[in-house]
């Protein structure tokens, strides 16, 4: 399946602005099923890594208070055209999922 | 309730162990119990080892006064100070105080932005780690009940 | 004007949220009531809600009440059936007035 | 027999202006000239954007959603689906005029053979069934997400409903704006007793929409649902709060409400999809 993580990464001299958002469901683990009642699992991305060359330049530890659907930004310094960007997250199923983009 | 978390926190563990390991750049684990505590000082402690933080002009949250709606928050911070290790956001009333913790790297700017979930009205403290400490500053955000669109 | 709106409102949510006998409704308390009053009931409230619908103007909580009036019905609680089935019918009245008062007192609210 | 003709034409001639007078575009002038008074710091370009023209509190966070919606993911998706051709060789494009692309404003539009409104939505399902391809659920991800991507190559274009010289058209029309100005459910409201009587005052802490504009945006990506959701969706929603029992998406009354709602919002532009609380 195609990676349900969106990045944008824009150059600004050597500083590069991140914008990240990803499919998730981040479940609680106290919402409860409307038809069955049943208590829904808690089901949310645990951690995020972002490398720029291989090299992390984020991490993002999560709780399940992190909005369904994630978005994140944040800028780091020491980027240029042609590095390879990376995104990717693991959740407490031990999902996960990524995607890399070049810098242009 | 207690056995139950445990064993969550277990599992968290041990997925931890088993996806997250071998990708050698990850700095640290996820900080299950920092997570898992129900008081923010428990939550502070499992984190940085104290519950005490600095308060300093030098942080800026961004956070709405009233937030539109509890389940999507946005939020951003962003410091001047130094060094900046980490950048966590803590919500006091939520069930879960820690709500999310970025570890920057040096070379990363002290300059994030996320959408965190709100139980109901609290502060939202965010607090900063470098070298010096921890220093924090906080502001305090209403959740309202919808109208019919809420 | 936000009377205007409150008013009518609370009126009506009263009347329809009001048990049976505060309504005057013939709710019995002496003498038991028997399946074959509940399920006519039934009928009669169900007959009513059709017309409702016709109108465009059913009401959101009357199928419900038409379900736990079949419900109590197979567990043979026939006052509850019966009591669930007037409340159905009375909502259905009052969606029925509503629709014929509306079916030209929308005018008087268009933007002009 | 001509001279009937030309004495029944003449009457009409003579009828016309009588009927554009009392007729949709002298109620679209009247309904946009009213928010305009009502709000006369809110440029009406900014009804497009819901509550956040009327509640700045909201539309600050609203922007932050926007610097990276959630509805990206729909709009991604339905242009796989929308690119992606049908069992026969044939495609979405071949249904629409210009292809498909940037046709969003000229919905909902009378069809004279059908004798319908016919929604987007609705000829989505049309144009799959014309190609032997089953109709979606109107509920479904994948005809939301193909609205949302036709809608996304839509952005500036202005609304532009038509209603033909034809009764039938403008029996659509009327039916919309009766239901529109009708109190119902056991609320006892009208549409418009929220959306215009009191746009910009409180609903329990939230603020109440102006209609102006309304469908400009859908569909839209609804956070407290995480995902996204029809204009007849809404319709439903708001149906179902004042207590009535809502129709189903598609029905022909939320398709004569749309196409009487639209029309008031047209000259504004489509700017959807959007993001909602």
């Amino acid at each position: 399946m195609a990676s349900k993580i969106k990045v944008k990464v824009k150059l600004n001299g050597d500083v590069a602005e991140v914008k990240s958002l990803m499919m998730h469901p981040m479940e609680t683990g106290s919402r409860k099923d409307p038809d069955t009642g049943a208590t829904i699992p808690a089901h949310h991305i645990t951690q995020l890594t972002f490398t720029n060359n291989n090299e992390p330049v984020m991490i993002v530890n999560c709780s399940t208070a992190v909005s369904r659907d994630p978005y994140f930004s944040f800028n780091f310094a020491g980027a240029k055209a042609g590095d390879t960007f990376a995104v990717s997250w693991v959740d407490n199923k031990g999902e996960s999922d990524s995607t890399e983009v070049v810098l242009t | 309730m207690q056995p139950g978390r445990r064993l969550f926190i277990r599992g968290v563990l041990a997925l931890a162990a088993l996806t997250a390991v071998p990708r050698a750049l990850l700095a640290m684990a996820w900080p299950a119990n920092a997570f898992g505590a129900v008081a923010a000082s428990d939550a502070m402690n499992e984190l940085f080892g104290t519950s005490q933080s600095t308060p300093s002009d030098a942080i800026t949250l961004g956070a709405p006064e009233i937030a539109e709606n509890g389940a999507v928050v946005p939020i951003s911070i962003e410091t001047s100070l130094p060094d900046v290790q980490s950048i966590s956001v803590i919500v006091d009333k939520n069930p879960r105080p820690l709500a999310v913790s970025f570890e920057i790297p040096p070379g990363t700017q002290a300059n994030v932005a996320c959408r965190i979930k709100m139980g109901e009205t609290s502060p939202v403290r965010a607090i900063v780690k470098t070298p010096d400490g921890l220093f924090s500053t906080e502001k305090e955000v209403k959740v309202t009940i919808g109208g019919c669109g809420g | 004007m936000n009377f205007r709106i409150l008013f009518p409102l609370l009126a009506v949510s009263l009347l329809a949220a009001a048990p049976g006998p505060l309504l005057g409704l013939e709710v019995s308390r002496e003498l038991p009531i028997t399946a074959d009053q509940a399920e006519s009931a039934i009928k009669a409230a169900e007959a009513v809600r059709k017309r409702a619908a016709a109108a465009g103007n059913e009401w959101l909580q009357t199928g419900s009440l038409l379900e736990e009036a079949r419900e109590a019905v197979s567990n043979e609680q026939w006052q509850r059936a019966l009591e669930r089935a007037q409340h159905a019918t009375r909502q259905s009245e009052l969606a029925i007035e509503q629709a014929e008062r509306e079916s030209t007192a929308w005018r008087e609210r268009v933007v002009r | 027999m001509l001279n009937t003709l030309k004495l029944w034409s003449l009457a009409l001639w003579l009828m016309w202006p009588a009927y554009a007078v009392g007729g949709p575009e002298e109620d679209r002038i009247a309904f946009q000239a009213y928010f305009q008074a009502r709000f006369p710091e809110v440029p009406l370009s900014d009804y497009v954007n819901g509550i956040y023209a009327l509640d700045e509190n909201a539309r600050q966070q609203w922007e932050q959603i926007e610097e990276f919606p959630p509805y990206e993911f729909a709009v991604e998706e339905g242009q796989l689906l929308f690119d992606r051709p049908f069992g026969n060789g044939r495609t979405y494009g071949d249904c629409f005029d210009n292809q498909g692309i940037g046709v969003r404003q000229d919905y909902p539009r009378f069809d004279p053979v059908l004798g319908e409104v016919v929604t987007l939505e609705l000829a989505i399902n049309q144009c799959r069934q014309l190609n032997g391809e089953p109709p979606y659920d109107y509920e479904s991800n994948e005809l939301v997400s193909l609205s949302a991507y036709m809608a996304w190559t839509s952005r500036g274009k202005k609304i532009n409903v038509v209603i033909p010289e034809d009764p039938r058209a403008l029996a659509a029309y009327e039916s919309g704006k009766q239901f529109y100005y009708s109190k119902r459910g056991q609320l006892n409201f009208a549409c418009s007793d929220c959306h215009v009587t009191s746009a910009g005052l409180y609903v329990r802490a939230d603020h109440l929409s102006a209609s102006l504009g309304h469908p400009s945006h859908f569909p839209v990506y609804r956070s407290k649902l995480g995902r996204m959701i029809s204009l007849h969706s809404r319709f439903y929603g708001c149906i179902r709060d004042v207590r009535a029992r809502p129709f189903e998406e598609q029905s022909i009354e939320y398709r004569n409400l749309e196409y009487f709602l639209t029309y008031m919002s047209n000259g504004l532009i489509i700017n959807g999809p959007g993001a909602r609380k």
